[in-house]
């Protein structure tokens, strides 16, 4: 069955649907573009062994990067995951160099020495995907808490899939963000599964009741459409940069493709028909569709969109492929500052 | 029973842990496996598959990830009855587990005054080259090393992990099982026959005159292959693996360093406070009026583990390294 | 002002009260006063500079483990805390082993190795106190997934205090107690205070919430007044016996004395106003009121009690000061099996 | 600056603590401290008593019982610009802190390729024979020492506790300092000025010809009580005093092997895979061609520590077991 059917999900409020103009809705239909492009080369690259270690793909869950991240300043802080190429991309990194980061150059963010479970960005306030599940819940609440303490109204969002739901850090996290009011948003990514296993076998309770345990307030939104996850995130935002405390967002979406991109049969863990019925609620497919059915300015503004991206994402691969590998010299430097 | 009477019978490291498990499980009721994605998946490295099917849900137990948590829950049941392994799939994570196994599982029997026992196995994995970046490439067992109460074992074939492993589940102590994540496809003669290797006893896994090498895990193969190079130059050298860096079999060790005396430790694990110290310093200690050389070390480079590859390569030990260290130390220069 | 008044705390079922006869009652009175005590003579023993290392007496709070461990069964577990010698006798330890314990002889329980924070008496299923707030969330869980797996209907209690809220690890326990419905009841005695820090200091949004959230049933109850504690103990006992997975029972309650023997000075963190409130409901001289308006068999059994029970102590106290301390050659013993 | 500065002026290591504490977070307001009872209660140890009076709960802010959660914390507010210290009532309760120190903070700085830094100091205790048992009476220091990323600190005097203490708040790396629970009240001179010790210089705390004795922390004064009952036997002993296990001062500790030709290495953690070990092996090689005698170690009997007080002074080194220890390396029986 189709989970997101029995969602609890509102509809759509109109006036704030239309505090927001095209512009800013193609905007959004370029960054999910842009994340789907990227993933799918990522997906090329590690197919023909150009990408060493592992490739975790974003690839259906664009809506969720893309809706909260249009919703934050540079200047406010993110903390990615495992899965992170699309909340990098989303916070305003440059596909070349994350690219470069990904097949271990020195032109890469992080000189080659990160990959992709580490990439960060600092200039746009991206503190680094983790591959520890749950290990950066601490890291977004302590920069909301330097946040308070350096007087700014920096937010702070904690992306993390659901399986850190399984981690006891994350709620000793959330009780100090509680107690200590912190500007920090707990954004849980809820796609179905901890790598192979459902989250119904690993999640005891209602969800929601967690953060609400710690006096956090909760919301949750159709992860799979970009415009009830970005209006949400407006709100959220904004009450959090206004200092009402920590909240925490629940986006119900879907990974398209395997836990890795090795994980190729996937059957033991999930039937082929769960995935094509949350393939019809493609995020970018939503998206296109609403925006044709609102009318265009001309019939190909998307098309010249996915070309831009396109030639975008050619050419970052390219230039990845073309850097240099780091000297030998870089293997001890950075180890202390 | 050694690998002689495997007779031509190869089978992977994986499999051998996998044997291993299945007939201890079959064995005794009151073993049972635990840890995230252990079940239907058998693991990203596929190490446990088929035993669901064989065991049951009940016995193969998926947990939501929690690592802390259920490994926790694996010292109450240890204690009240059951021999609990637990799975931790890649061994940079036992630092979420470091308080139950070490202020819980390791001190058990003794704050009990010899009560209480925690025969559990906690299963986890070592080794870099994986492209795995700087969170999913440690080798942290020299932390469980250092720990009183603790057993702490580190298999580099087939045949040393199913023994050891049996020997480990049978143990009513805690121990832990390192296996290198490179080395689950590698082959070697195992017996279908029922046997363990007792704890604390090192193998000679090549007898040598001029130099020992002392290396453990994956870093034994490492040493043949240097062995090998070395031969080519007249060096001949000795491989010792202590198989268990708790007990330690120092004799073993001390006896070919007075042999041969020259040694090189070699060991996965970060160089500094590691393993590699405190076998080179028993060694220097217990070999010392032997000794041609001082005892060299060489471990991993001490830095975070890097995901560039033309990094990564540098931050571990090799055959070339090895046998350069070795050939300085033979020939004096 | 005197907390307990603004707890939401429902009356006594007298039906539920009856089914108990005085006897009962009488040995939960003998219970409270044996730790009573228990706990007076540790004071003298360590302030007589006789008990090494630290004292965490859990006068105040006998209600909670004597009417918990009442309605457990011998072969019932428990795990206890640092606040743990009512844990350990209510469970049926005796008196002479125990104070051999706190002063580190050979004749202790643990053979003096364990000491006052590590008492364990495996014969009546008590698996240890623990010096690690929360720590033993684990070994009670594991505990209670043992006796399911082994087929038995043994029930095991983790008894921490509100301290180990803060502790991630006691949610992911009682994650996966829900998830595979374990019998196991975690019994949260609340004092007020972690330390030197009053837990609405430490602990955002309500204590009912929690184990909730996680699907577990909540039940709370005054913990000074053992009557009310041993009928929410049998009930719920009583189901978890019958498989009806894990609960939580919040006990409130009050330490009368500091966080440890030296702990003298407590003014900065609470008033002694509080301190006389509380003790106005000492669960001792509720109990007694209660049985005396209820019509005693005769008027000095609750004397003879106190008698009997003074003179195991002073015997065990003097037991445990004559006893030998272990030889040099233990100090290496029980490392290993 | 030295101890001779301080003309006259005694306090404790507790007091030296909290004075560079102090003046650290006068000169900087990005300093902060985060902990258990850490305000109003000045911890257990009193140790930071005066400290919330002066900087208000906002910089010295009382935490739930939440190791973890407060280390992960004080780990991303370091990232963006503070510089917390964290507060670890006992150094027992590291272990739950695993995971942020060793897999976030050592790692950050070189994961992101030199953008982002750590500047975090974590405080905590270290030391037995307090009789607190077996939880509550680890020296780990051995573990955060074995972890690339991290420096540690170990002072022995309040001299050197306040000028470490201040150098480590004002390194922009994660930094572990651990202070032995029965020195808080230790006296030693100490200067008014402001002044800092540079990690990975070793402090001869007593000069001698006959043997090197190399001591960490509160073994610093077992080494010299040891030098004492040595002195009496016209044995000249060297104490030499690491100060950082990382970054080590080899070379002095070399220089003094070479010197004197023999070489205890004594420390409170356990002794195997510990800082012993690594010590030791260090000299063995660098000093190799000067010992006159194998490098000895003595550390933490390996045994969870023992409540019985007649149990747990048999756990820890003394002066009477180094001086026997001594002295049979020097008349060579
Ligand atoms: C502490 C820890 N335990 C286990 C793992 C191995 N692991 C990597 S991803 C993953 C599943 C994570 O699921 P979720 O959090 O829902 O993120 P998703 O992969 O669905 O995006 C696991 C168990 C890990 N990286 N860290
Ligand atoms: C993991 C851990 N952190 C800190 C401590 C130090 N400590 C001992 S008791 C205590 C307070 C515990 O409060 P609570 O759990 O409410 O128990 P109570 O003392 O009130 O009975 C603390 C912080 C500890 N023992 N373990
Ligand atoms: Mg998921
Ligand atoms: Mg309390």
């Amino acid at each position: 069955m189709n989970q997101t059917k029995s969602l609890p999900l509102k509809p759509l409020d109109p006036a704030e649907l239309s505090s927001i103009d095209q512009d800013h809705w193609l905007r959004m239909y370029g960054g999910m573009v842009k994340i789907r492009k990227f993933e799918e080369q990522v997906n090329q690259l590690y197919t023909g062994a150009k990408m060493p270690g592992l490739a975790h793909l974003y690839i259906g869950q664009e809506a969720v990067a893309v809706g909260i991240c249009e919703a934050l300043r540079t200047d406010d802080y993110i903390t990615s995951t495992h899965r992170g190429h699309g909340h990098c991309l989303a916070k305003g990194a440059s596909v070349d160099l994350m690219f470069a980061e990904l097949l271990g150059k020195e032109a890469g963010y992080c000189r080659g020495k990160g990959g992709s479970m580490h990439i960060a960005d600092q200039e746009r306030g991206n503190l680094g995907a983790n591959a520890i599940v749950g290990g950066s819940a601490g890291i977004a609440t302590g920069a909301a808490l330097s946040s308070q303490m350096r007087g700014t109204d920096q937010v702070a969002v904690c992306f993390f899939g659901e399986g850190a739901l399984g981690q006891g850090f994350l709620y000793e996290a959330m009780n100090m963000a509680s107690l200590w009011k912190l500007p920090v948003i707990y954004l849980c990514e809820s796609n179905q599964y901890n790598e192979y296993t459902h989250c119904s076998e690993t999640t005891a309770g209602e969800v929601r009741a967690r953060p609400e345990a710690f006096g956090i307030a909760f919301e949750e939104v159709d992860g799979q459409d970009v415009r009830a996850v970005h209006l949400t995130a407006k709100r959220v935002v904004e009450r959090t940069r206004r200092g009402e405390g920590p909240s925490f967002v629940l986006c119900h979406c879907y990974r398209f493709r395997g836990h890795h991109v090795g994980d190729i049969n996937r059957s033991f863990y999930r039937s082929k028909q769960e995935e094509e019925e949350w393939k019809e609620r493609d995020p970018i497919k939503l998206l296109t569709e609403w925006l044709v059915s609102e009318g265009l300015p001309d019939s190909d503004v998307l098309g010249r969109i996915d070309q831009q991206v396109q030639a975008e994402i050619d050419a970052g691969a390219e230039f990845a492929l073309q850097a240099p590998f780091p000297d030998a010299g870089e293997v001890d430097q950075h180890v202390y500052c | 029973m050694s690998t002689a009477e495997a007779n031509g019978r190869e089978i992977t490291l994986g499999q051998a842990v996998r044997e291993a498990l299945a007939e201890e499980m079959r064995r005794d009721p009151t073993v049972f496996i635990m840890g995230e994605d252990v079940a239907e998946a058998g693991t990203p490295f596929k190490v446990l598959s088929g035993l669901v099917e064989e065991f049951g849900p009940r016995r193969v137990i998926d947990t939501p990830i929690s690592e802390a948590g259920f490994t926790g829950i694996c010292v109450g049941a240890a204690i009240t009855g059951m021999r609990p392994v637990i799975d931790i799939m890649f061994g940079d994570f036992i630092t979420l587990t470091m308080d139950q196994m070490v202020n819980q599982a390791s001190k058990t029997h003794y704050m009990s005054g010899g009560k209480l026992k925690v025969p559990l196995v906690l299963r986890t994995t070592l080794g870099a080259t994986r492209r795995s970046g700087a969170q999913h490439s440690q080798s942290l067992h020299a932390w469980l090393s250092h720990i009183p109460g603790l057993k702490v074992v580190l298999p580099s074939t087939p045949y040393d992990a199913k023994g050891l492993l049996k020997t480990a589940i049978r143990d009513d102590n805690p121990v832990a099982f390192f296996e290198d994540k490179m080395m689950f496809q590698t082959k070697g003669p195992v017996p279908e026959e029922d046997y363990t290797i007792p704890f604390g006893v090192a193998d000679v896994k090549r007898s040598g005159q001029d130099i020992t090498l002392v290396a453990t895990s994956s870093m034994v193969y490492v040493a043949l292959d240097a062995a090998d190079l070395l031969a080519t130059e007249n060096i001949s050298a000795e491989v010792v693996d202590p198989r268990t860096t708790f007990p330690l079999d120092k004799q073993t060790l001390i006896d070919s360093a007075k042999k041969t005396s020259r040694v090189i430790v070699i060991d996965e694990g970060y160089q500094r406070y590691g393993v590699t110290g405190e076998i080179a310093a028993v060694i220097a200690d217990g070999a010392f009026y032997y000794l041609d050389a001082p005892v060299k070390r060489i471990g991993a480079m001490d830095v975070p583990v890097p995901f560039s590859p033309v990094l990564e390569d540098l931050t571990v030990p090799t055959a070339e390294s090895v046998a350069a260290v070795a050939k300085s130390l033979c020939t004096g220069n």
